[in-house]
C-alpha cells in the first residue's frame, strides 16, 4: 500500500538525487504521506471495517497482506504529523551549507528519516509477522545511525550498545517466529488466530518474541541502551526515537497478545509486564529526578512513560467476562486509555526534545542548573516544554490526563486498584522532574542571558504547534474510542447496565 | 531421529551458545560473532521447518527457505553497521567497550545538540 | 441553554478571552489595566443567575456547568473580591515592566477560581480545580527570590498530592454512576452505596483537606501567602481556597447520615481550629498570622461540615457555604489591609487601616451584629449546642485572640515616614471590602437566608456572640504580658523538620536507584535480564490459565 | 544408522564444536577463523536439509563476505582485546547466563522433539502457481512474487545500512571514497589473484543469478559472488575504490530497488495491484527485476565491506 512505498521511494530518490534534493525529496514525501494517512483513517473511519490488502493479489497463507484497522490507522496519523514536525523543525539543522553539492549530516539524516517512516508504516500495516520482522530492522537500521549523527565517541557507543541490544532482541522475535511457522504454516496474524491452540509451543514462541520486542522498547529492567542514544542523537532525532521508534515494537506486542493469540491470554503473564512497567514507572522517573542535563532527563522520562504502556496487558485483557457485559466495556476504556497514551506521549515526547533541542541550541549547553531565565529568551519554547510536561503529569487537560484517567478507571473498575496506585504516584514523580526543569527556566535573572545562536520563531512555533496538539488530545472524551475498535475482537459496544 | 530433528537439536545448542556469548564476552567484536551464531540457529530452525515440510515434490517448503535468504542478508548488513560503529568508536575514542564506567568519563561535559 | 446559562458561560469565557488576549505581548501590556473587569459577569452571574445551567454543545469533551444557590454565594463574594483585588493590583503593577507574566497567571487562577463554584460534572470540576491550584503557583513565585521559590514548591508538591488523592476518588465515583453521566449530583447520590465508600471519603477528605489546609495540610498557607504579593494573598486565601470548601460542599453526601466519618472531620477540624490559633499567635509577619487564621477558620469549617455529614443535615451545605462567604470577603480585606498599612504613614494608620481592620477582625471573631456573627449564628443550627458548640465558642474566643495578636502587628507595620499617604487606587479598594464585610452578610442573610433581625439581637444570641470576645480579649491582654516568652516556632511550623526529612529520604532513594540503574545498565545482567524475562514468561504462561 | 545418518551426526556435532570454539576461542582472530569454517560447514548443514538456494548465500554471505568482514575488523582491533579481558563480568553472572541459555537450548530442543503432524507446508500451495509465474524455482518464486514486499523492504534494510555504515565517516570525508584496508604488495600473490578469478567468478555470479529462475541460485548468491569478485579487484588496487558522490555509483545502487518500486506501483492498474506482475511478461519482468537487484547488491554488499569514506573527495 501506498503509506510505506511513498517512504520508500523516498528513501530510493534521496539517495539517487543526492545533495540538496533530499530535503525536499522528504518534505514532499512528508506532505503526501500526511494526506495518505489521514485518507486511510477517513476511510476507515467512515466505513468502519479494516482494509485489507493482498500485495501482488497473493492470498495470506502464501501471500502476504497488509491490514489497516482503527489501531494502525490512528498509529499512521499520528505518526505523519510528528514526522512532519520533525521535518519542518529539521529545516535549518540539517540543511546543506553553502558552496557544497552534498553534506553527510543532512544526507544521512533526510534518508534515514524517511527509513524510519517506512519502516514505522510498515509496523503499522503489516499483518504478516516475518514482514513485521523485515520492517522492525528497517526501524533499528534508520535509527541507530540517527543516534552516532554527530560522531562524537559517546554517541558511537550508544549506538552500538542499540544495536547490539537490538539485534539479540530481533533474534528472539525472528526465533518466535519460526516456531509459529513451524506449529501452523503461516505466519499471517488473522490466520494464526484462528489457528492457535494452547501449547507449549505458542507459550514458548510469545514469550521470546515479546521479551525480544521490549528489549526494544526499553521496557524496564531492559533499558540500557535508551538513556544515552536518545540524549546523545540530534535533537530532531531525539523526537523521533523517543516518539516513534520505541512505540514500532510496543506496538508490535500488542499485535501478538491481542491480535494473534486473543484467545490465550494469560493473566499471570500480563500482570508480570504491567508489573515491569510500574517498576519503570517509578525508577524512571526518579531516575530522571537525578539528571542534571536536560536531555538525559526527558530521556528518562520516556522510560518512565513507556511504563504506562504495558498496563494495558492485564487491563485490556479481561480477565473475569462477567455476565453482564460490563467488563467488556471496560477493557475498551483500557485499550483507548492505552493507545491514547500511545499518541499523547508521542507527540508531548516529540515536542519536549525539541524544545530542549532549541534551548540546547541557544545555550549551547543542556545542563538543567544553567537554565536560569531561558524562558525570557524563548517563552515559546519553554511554554510548549510545560504543555508537553503537564501531558506526562496528567494534567487536564491535556492528552496525557484522558489517558491515564482511563487507565486508571478501567483498573478500578477491574479490580486492579494496585496499578492504580502507581499511576498517580508516575504522576506526582512527573510533576517533579517537570517543575525541576520549570523552576529554574521561570527564575528571574539578573544578568541577561546571552545566547549563542539565535532561534527562529519559526522553529519555535513548530515545536509549540506540536505540544497543542497534545494537549488538544486531551478532548478527547472519556470512553471507548468508536475508531479504535474497527477491526478489534473486543465487543465494545456492549453498554454496562 | 532423522535429520532435520538432529540439526534441529543442532540449532537449539547453537541459540543457547550464541546468547551465552553475546552476555559474557566482555568485546563488541565477540558479541557480534555470539549474535552471528545465534542467528545461524535461528535460520537453522526455519531450515528444520522448511525441510519437515517437504511436499509437492520439492525438498523442501520453500517459503521459509526464502525467509532465511532474506534473514541472512538482514543479518549481514547488521554485521556491517556494527562492525563498522566499533571500529570507527576504536578510531575516535581509542578503546572499543560498552562498559558504563568507561563511558561516564568521557560523558560528564557532553553539551548534545 | 438559558439566559442564566449565558451568564456562566460569559464568567468564564472573559477571562478566559482575555487569557488568550495575552499572547500577543502588545495585548499583554495593556491587561495590567483590566484585571478588575475580568470578573464583573461572574458577578452577574452569581447575582442573577443562580439556577442556571450550561453544557457546552456536544463537543469532544462534555463540559457542563451549573449554578447553585451555596454555589452563587461562593461565586458572587469570591467575584467581588476579585474585583476589589483587581483594582489593587493593577496599581500595584502600575509600575512594572514585566506584568503581563503576573497577569497571565493571575487570569488562570481567575478562571479556575469561578470556574470551581459553577462546575457541574466531574471532569470540569477536575479541571477548573487544576487550574486554580496549580496556577496559583505562578502568583507565589511572583518575586522570584529563592524562598518564594522553595514556599512555592512546597505549595505545589501538596496541591499536586491532593489532586492525586481526589483524581483517585473522582475515578472511583465515576465507577457508580449508571450510564454516561459523570455529573457531580449523580455520582454523590450513588456514594452511600458504593463499594468503595470509605475509601472514597477518605480520598475525598485528604484531597480537599489538602487544599482547605486542615492539618498536617497546613503548611503551605503560611508559607505560600507570605510569600505571595498583597493582592495574590488576598485572592488566594480569600477565593482560592474555597475550591476546597465548595469541593466539600459538593461532594460529601450530606443529605444521608455518615456517621463515623462525620465525627472523624470535626475532630480534625477542631484541632485545626485550635491550632491554627496556636501557632498563630507566635508569629510576627502580619500576613503569616492571617495564614493560620485561616488554618483555624477552615477548621472551623470541616467541623461544621462534619457535623452535617454525621446527622445527615444538607442544610448544613448552605450554612457553610455562607460562613465561608463571610471569611472569603473578611481574609480578602484584612490582606489588602497588611498591604495598605505597609505604605501608609504612622499618623494616618488608625482612620485608615487599624479602625476599619478592627471592624472587620471582630467580625471574623463573631463580635456581635458584624457579619461574622450573622455567619456564626447560621451555623449555629448545625453545629448545635452540645460540646462541639462549646468548642466553636471557645474557636471564636481564640480568633479574638489571634485577631488582637494581628491588629498588633499590623499597628506596627506601617511606614517608615510617619506622613506618607496612600494613593486611593490602594485604599479604596481595601476600603471597600471592608465595607462589604459587613454589609454583604447582612444583604444575603436576609434575602437568600432568611434570616430575621429578631434573632440576630436576641438576648441569647447576642450573648453567645460576646462572651467569647471577651474571653479573647482577656487572652490576648495576657498574651501581651507574656508575649516575649512564647517559643518562636518558623513559619510553616512543621514544613521544616517534614521537608528536610522528606528530602533526606528522597535523596536517599535517588542514591540507591542510581546504583541500581547503573548496576541494571551493564550489558551482562541486562542480557541475563533480557534472557531472563523470556524464561519467566515462558514459565508463567506453561503453568498459568 | 545408514552412512547419511552418520555424515549427518558428525556434521551436526562438528557444527557445534565450532561454535563452543567460536565463543571459547583466546583471541578474536581465532574466534573469526573459526567463524568462517562455521559458515561453510552450516552451508553443508543447509545442502543436507535440501535448501541449496540457502546454502549457496550461507556460503557466499554469512561465511565468505561477513568472514572478510570480520576477518579486517580483527586485525584492526586487536590492541584492544588485552584491555577488556578486565571487564569479564563475575562468576555469578556466568553461572546464571549459562543456566539461562541451557534453559533456552532445552526448551527448544524438546519442541524440536515434538514436532507438529503433520508438518505444515506451503508447498503444495507454491507448487500451483509455479506455472502462472514461468519460474521453475519455487524460492526464487516466493522471493519474487509471493513475498515479493518482504524482498523490496529487505533491499531498503541494505540501503539504510549503506547510509548508516556511511554516517560514520567524518565531516570532511563525505564524498570521497572509502577506505578499505591496507593494499597488499603490487604484484603479489594476491594482484594475481585478482587478475585470475574475477572473470570467473564474475562468470559464475552470472551463472547463478541466470539459473535462479529454474534451479537454486538467484540475485542474492550471484550479487554476493560478484561483490567478493569486485572486492577483490580493489583490494588488489586493480582498480580505485570508488568516491561514494558520484552519480553512476549512486544510481547502480538504487537501480535495483527503484526498478522493483516502479514495477510494483506499475501494478496499480492492473487488477491485482501493487506487485502484481501483467500475466505476459511475469518471466521477462522477474528477470529484469532480478538482473537489476544483482547489480545493486554487489554494489551495496561490496560497498558495505569497504566501509565509510575515509579520504577526502577529489576535485
Amino acid at each position: 500500500m501506498l503509506a510505506i512505498a511513498v517512504p520508500a521511494a523516498g528513501v530510493v530518490l534521496a539517495m539517487a538525487l543526492g545533495g540538496r534534493q533530499a530535503e525536499r525529496i522528504a518534505l514532499a514525501a512528508a506532505s503526501a504521506g500526511l494526506c495518505i494517512a489521514l485518507a486511510i483513517a477517513a476511510n476507515i473511519w467512515q466505513s468502519r471495517t479494516p482494509i485489507a490488502y493482498h500485495l501482488g493479489g497473493w492470498a495470506p497463507p502464501l501471500g502476504i497482506a497488509l491490514r489497516a484497522d482503527g489501531l494502525s490507522a490512528i498509529m499512521a496519523v499520528t505518526t505523519a504529523v510528528v514526522i512532519c514536525a520533525i521535518g519542518l523543525f529539521a529545516r535549518q539543522g540539517f540543511s546543506v551549507p553553502e558552496g557544497a553539492q552534498e553534506a553527510r549530516a543532512p544526507m544521512v539524516f533526510w534518508t534515514l528519516l524517511m527509513g524510519v517512516w517506512a519502516g514505522l508504516n510498515a509496523v503499522w500495516f503489516g499483518a504478516d509477522l516475518f514482514t513485521l520482522y523485515v520492517a522492525l530492522e528497517l526501524l533499528t537500521f534508520g535509527a541507530v545511525p540517527l543516534v552516532s549523527l554527530d560522531g562524537r565517541a559517546e554517541t558511537l557507543a550508544a549506538a552500538l550498545r542499540y544495536l547490539l541490544f537490538a539485534l539479540l532482541g530481533s533474534a528472539m522475535y525472528l526465533l518466535g517466529v519460526a516456531l509459529f511457522y513451524g506449529a501452523y504454516g503461516t505466519l499471517d496474524i488473522a490466520l494464526l488466530s484462528g489457528l492457535v491452540r494452547a501449547e507449549p509451543v505458542v507459550w514458548v514462541a510469545v514469550a521470546l518474541m515479546t521479551a525480544g520486542l521490549i528489549a526494544k522498547t526499553a521496557l524496564f529492567p531492559l533499558h540500557l541502551w535508551l538513556p544515552p542514544a536518545h540524549a546523545g542523537a540530534p535533537a530532531a532525532a531525539s523526537a523521533l526515537l523517543s516518539a516513534l521508534v520505541v512505540k514500532g515494537s510496543f506496538v508490535l506486542i500488542v499485535r501478538i497478545w491481542f491480535d494473534t493469540i486473543p484467545s490465550l491470554l494469560n493473566q499471570a503473564a500480563a500482570q508480570m509486564l504491567a508489573a515491569l512497567g510500574a517498576a519503570a514507572i517509578v525508577f524512571g522517573s526518579v531516575l530522571a529526578l537525578r539528571q542534571e542535563r536536560l536531555k538525559l532527563l526527558i530521556a528518562y522520562s520516556t522510560i518512565a512513560q513507556i511504563g504506562y504502556l504495558f498496563f494495558l496487558f492485564p487491563l485490556a485483557s479481561a480477565p473475569l467476562r462477567v455476565a453482564s457485559g460490563t467488563t467488556e466495556l471496560w477493557t475498551g476504556v483500557a485499550w483507548t486509555g492505552g493507545v491514547l497514551q500511545l499518541v499523547s506521549h508521542a507527540v508531548a515526547k516529540a515536542a519536549m526534545f525539541m524544545a530542549a533541542g532549541l534551548i540546547a541550541e541557544a545555550l549551547g549547553h543542556d545542563r538543567i542548573a544553567g537554565l536560569g531565565g531561558i524562558a525570557r529568551v524563548l517563552p515559546m519554547t519553554v511554554f510548549a516544554f510545560g504543555l508537553g510536561g503537564m501531558s506526562l503529569m496528567g494534567l487536564p487537560p491535556s492528552g496525557g490526563f484522558v489517558a491515564k484517567a482511563m487507565l486508571l478507571m478501567a483498573a478500578v473498575a477491574e479490580g486492579q486498584w494496585w496499578w492504580s496506585v502507581v499511576i498517580l504516584a508516575g504522576g506526582l514523580l512527573a510533576a517533579g522532574y517537570v517543575f525541576r526543569v520549570l523552576t529554574p527556566a521561570l527564575a528571574a535573572t539578573d544578568a541577561p542571558l546571552t545566547l549563542r545562536t539565535p532561534v527562529s520563531s519559526g522553529r519555535q512555533g513548530v515545536v509549540l504547534a506540536l505540544a497543542i496538539c497534545a494537549l488538544l488530545l486531551g478532548l478527547v472524551p472519556l470512553r471507548p474510542s468508536l475508531l479504535l475498535e474497527v477491526g478489534r475482537h473486543i465487543p465494545t459496544t456492549v453498554i454496562a447496565r | 531421529m532423522n535429520a532435520a530433528t538432529l540439526y534441529g537439536l543442532c540449532s537449539a545448542a547453537l541459540v543457547g551458545l550464541g546468547l551465552f556469548g553475546a552476555i559474557v564476552h566482555p568485546q563488541p567484536l565477540r558479541k557480534i560473532l555470539a549474535f552471528n551464531l545465534l542467528g545461524g540457529g535461528v535460520f537453522l530452525q526455519f531450515g528444520v521447518i522448511a525441510r519437515r515440510g517437504a511436499a509437492a515434490g520439492m525438498g523442501g517448503d520453500p517459503v521459509p527457505q526464502a525467509m532465511v535468504i532474506t534473514g541472512i542478508v538482514v543479518a549481514f548488513s547488521a554485521t556491517a553497521l556494527a562492525v563498522t560503529l566499533l571500529l570507527r568508536l576504536y578510531q575516535v575514542s581509542g578503546s572499543a567497550t560498552l562498559s558504563i564506567e568507561t563511558q561516564s568519563s568521557s560523558e560528564s561535559d557532553g553539551g548534545g545538540r | 441553554m438559558n439566559a442564566a446559562g449565558t451568564l456562566l458561560g460569559a464568567a468564564l469565557a472573559l477571562p478566559l478571552a482575555m487569557l488568550l488576549a495575552c499572547l500577543s505581548s502588545r495585548l499583554r501590556t495593556k491587561m495590567p489595566a483590566l484585571l478588575a473587569i475580568a470578573p464583573v459577569p461572574a458577578l452577574a452571574a452569581a447575582l442573577l443567575g443562580s439556577g442556571g445551567t450550561l453544557a457546552l454543545p456536544q463537543m469532544l469533551l462534555l463540559l457542563r456547568f451549573t449554578l447553585d444557590v451555596p454555589g452563587a454565594l461562593l461565586l458572587g463574594v469570591a467575584a467581588l473580591l476579585w474585583i476589589a483585588a483587581g483594582i489593587y493590583a493593577s496599581a500595584w503593577l502600575q509600575d512594572r515592566p514585566d506584568g503581563g507574566r503576573f497577569v497571565v497567571w493571575w487570569l488562570l487562577t481567575l478562571s479556575g477560581s469561578i470556574g470551581v463554584f459553577i462546575a457541574a460534572d466531574l471532569v470540569s470540576f477536575y479541571l477548573v480545580f487544576s487550574m486554580v491550584s496549580l496556577a496559583a503557583y505562578g502568583l507565589i513565585v511572583d518575586d522570584g527570590t529563592p524562598r518564594a521559590r522553595r514556599n512555592g514548591l512546597i505549595y505545589v508538591a501538596l496541591a499536586l498530592l491532593g489532586e492525586a488523592f481526589l483524581l483517585m476518588a473522582f475515578v472511583l465515583l465515576a465507577q457508580g454512576i449508571a450510564g454516561d453521566s459523570l455529573l457531580i449530583r449523580d455520582a454523590v447520590a450513588t456514594l452511600p452505596t458504593s463499594p468503595w465508600r470509605a475509601s472514597i471519603l477518605i480520598l475525598l477528605i485528604l484531597g480537599f483537606g489538602a487544599k482547605i489546609g486542615l492539618v498536617p495540610f497546613h503548611v503551605w498557607m503560611p508559607l505560600a501567602y507570605r510569600a505571595a504579593p498583597i493582592p495574590a494573598a488576598a485572592v488566594l486565601s480569600g477565593a482560592a481556597v474555597k475550591a476546597g470548601v465548595i469541593g466539600l460542599i459538593r461532594f460529601l453526601p450530606l443529605n444521608v447520615a455518615t456517621p463515623g466519618w462525620g465525627e472523624a472531620l470535626v475532630v480534625a477540624g477542631l484541632f485545626s481550629a485550635f491550632y491554627g490559633v496556636a501557632i498563630g499567635i507566635t508569629q510576627r509577619n502580619p500576613k503569616t498570622v492571617l495564614a493560620y487564621s485561616s488554618v483555624s477558620q477552615m477548621g472551623v469549617i470541616g467541623t461544621v461540615l462534619g457535623m452535617g455529614l454525621a446527622v445527615g443535615d444538607g442544610d448544613a451545605a448552605l450554612s457553610v457555604g455562607f460562613y465561608a462567604a463571610h471569611h472569603t470577603l473578611a481574609k480578602g480585606a484584612l490582606f489588602l489591609a497588611v498591604g495598605v498599612a505597609q505604605i501608609t504613614g504612622a499618623r494616618r494608620l488608625w482612620p485608615v487601616v487599624l479602625l476599619p481592620a478592627t471592624i472587620v477582625s471582630l467580625g471574623l471573631a463573631g463580635f456581635p451584629l458584624t457579619g461574622g456573627a450573622l455567619a456564626k449564628l447560621v451555623v449555629k443550627v448545625p453545629v448545635g449546642d452540645g460540646i462541639v458548640g462549646t468548642f466553636m465558642s471557645l474557636s471564636s474566643a481564640g480568633t479574638t485572640l489571634l485577631m488582637l495578636h494581628f491588629l498588633c502587628r499590623l499597628a506596627v507595620s506601617s511606614a517608615a515616614s510617619a506622613t506618607s499617604t496612600v494613593p486611593a487606587r490602594l485604599a479604596l479598594p481595601w476600603l471597600a471590602m471592608a465595607l462589604a464585610c459587613v454589609v454583604v452578610p447582612w444583604a444575603i442573610y436576609l434575602t437568600v437566608m432568611d434570616g430575621s433581625i429578631a434573632d440576630v439581637v436576641a438576648r441569647a444570641t447576642l450573648w453567645g456572640a460576646f462572651w467569647p470576645c471577651l474571653l479573647g480579649g482577656a487572652l490576648a491582654i495576657g498574651l501581651r504580658r507574656v508575649g516575649g516568652r512564647l517559643p518562636r516556632v518558623p513559619d510553616g511550623d512543621i514544613a521544616g523538620v517534614v521537608v528536610a526529612g522528606a528530602t533526606r529520604f528522597a535523596r536517599a532513594m535517588g542514591v540507591l536507584l542510581e546504583r541500581l540503574d547503573e548496576v541494571l545498565r551493564q550489558w551482562p545482567v541486562a542480557g541475563v535480564a533480557l534472557v531472563g524475562v523470556a524464561v519467566v514468561l515462558t514459565a508463567l504462561m506453561l503453568t498459568g490459565r | 544408522m545408514t552412512a547419511a545418518m552418520v555424515l549427518d551426526v558428525g556434521l551436526a556435532l562438528l557444527v557445534v564444536a565450532v561454535a563452543v570454539w567460536i565463543v571459547a576461542a583466546g583471541s578474536a582472530f581465532a574466534a573469526v577463523v573459526g567463524f568462517v569454517s562455521f559458515g561453510l560447514l552450516l552451508a553443508l548443514a543447509w545442502a543436507r536439509l535440501a535448501a541449496v538456494d540457502v546454502a549457496l548465500t550461507e556460503a557466499a554471505i554469512g561465511s565468505g563476505v561477513t568472514g572478510a568482514l570480520l576477518m579486517t575488523a580483527a586485525s584492526r582491533l586487536r590492541p584492544t582485546e588485552s584491555r577488556s579481558a578486565g571487564e569479564r563480568p563475575g562468576a555469578f553472572l556466568h553461572v546464571v547466563a549459562a543456566v539461562l541459555a541451557v534453559l533456552v537450548s532445552a526448551g527448544l530442543a524438546a519442541l524440536v522433539l515434538i514436532p507438529a503432524s503433520p508438518a505444515p507446508s506451503l508447498a503444495p500451495a507454491a507448487a500451483v502457481h509455479l506455472p502462472e509465474l514461468d519460474v521453475l524455482n519455487p524460492v526464487t518464486a516466493v522471493l519474487m512474487a509471493y513475498r515479493a514486499v518482504d524482498t523490496l523492504l529487505e533491499k531498503i534494510v541494505l540501503l539504510l545500512a549503506l547510509i548508516g555504515v556511511w554516517s560514520l565517516a567524518p565531516d570532511r570525508f563525505w564524498g570521497g571514497a572509502p577506505g578499505l584496508w591496507p593494499r597488499s604488495r603490487p604484484d603479489g600473490e594476491l594482484t594475481l589473484l585478482a587478475r585470475l578469478l574475477p572473470p570467473i567468478g564474475i562468470v559464475v555470479g552470472i551463472y547463478i543469478l541466470w539459473v535462479g529462475a529454474i534451479a537454486p541460485g538467484g540475485a542474492f548468491q550471484g550479487g554476493a559472488i560478484l561483490a567478493a569478485m569486485w572486492l577483490l579487484i580493489m583490494i588488489a588496487g586493480l582498480r580505485p575504490v570508488p568516491e561514494i558522490h558520484r552519480q553512476w555509483l549512486r544510481l547502480v545502487l538504487v537501480v535495483g530497488p527503484a526498478v522493483f518500486l516502479t514495477v510494483g506501483f506499475a501494478g496499480f492498474f492492473l487488477p491485482n495491484g501493487f506487485l502484481s506482475y501483467p500475466a505476459q511478461f511475469t518471466k521477462p519482468l522477474i528477470i529484469v527485476i532480478e538482473v537489476v537487484l544483482t547489480l545493486s547488491i554487489a554494489a551495496i554488499l561490496g560497498l558495505l565491506v569497504a566501509g565509510p569514506p575515509e579520504r577526502e573527495r577529489q576535485r
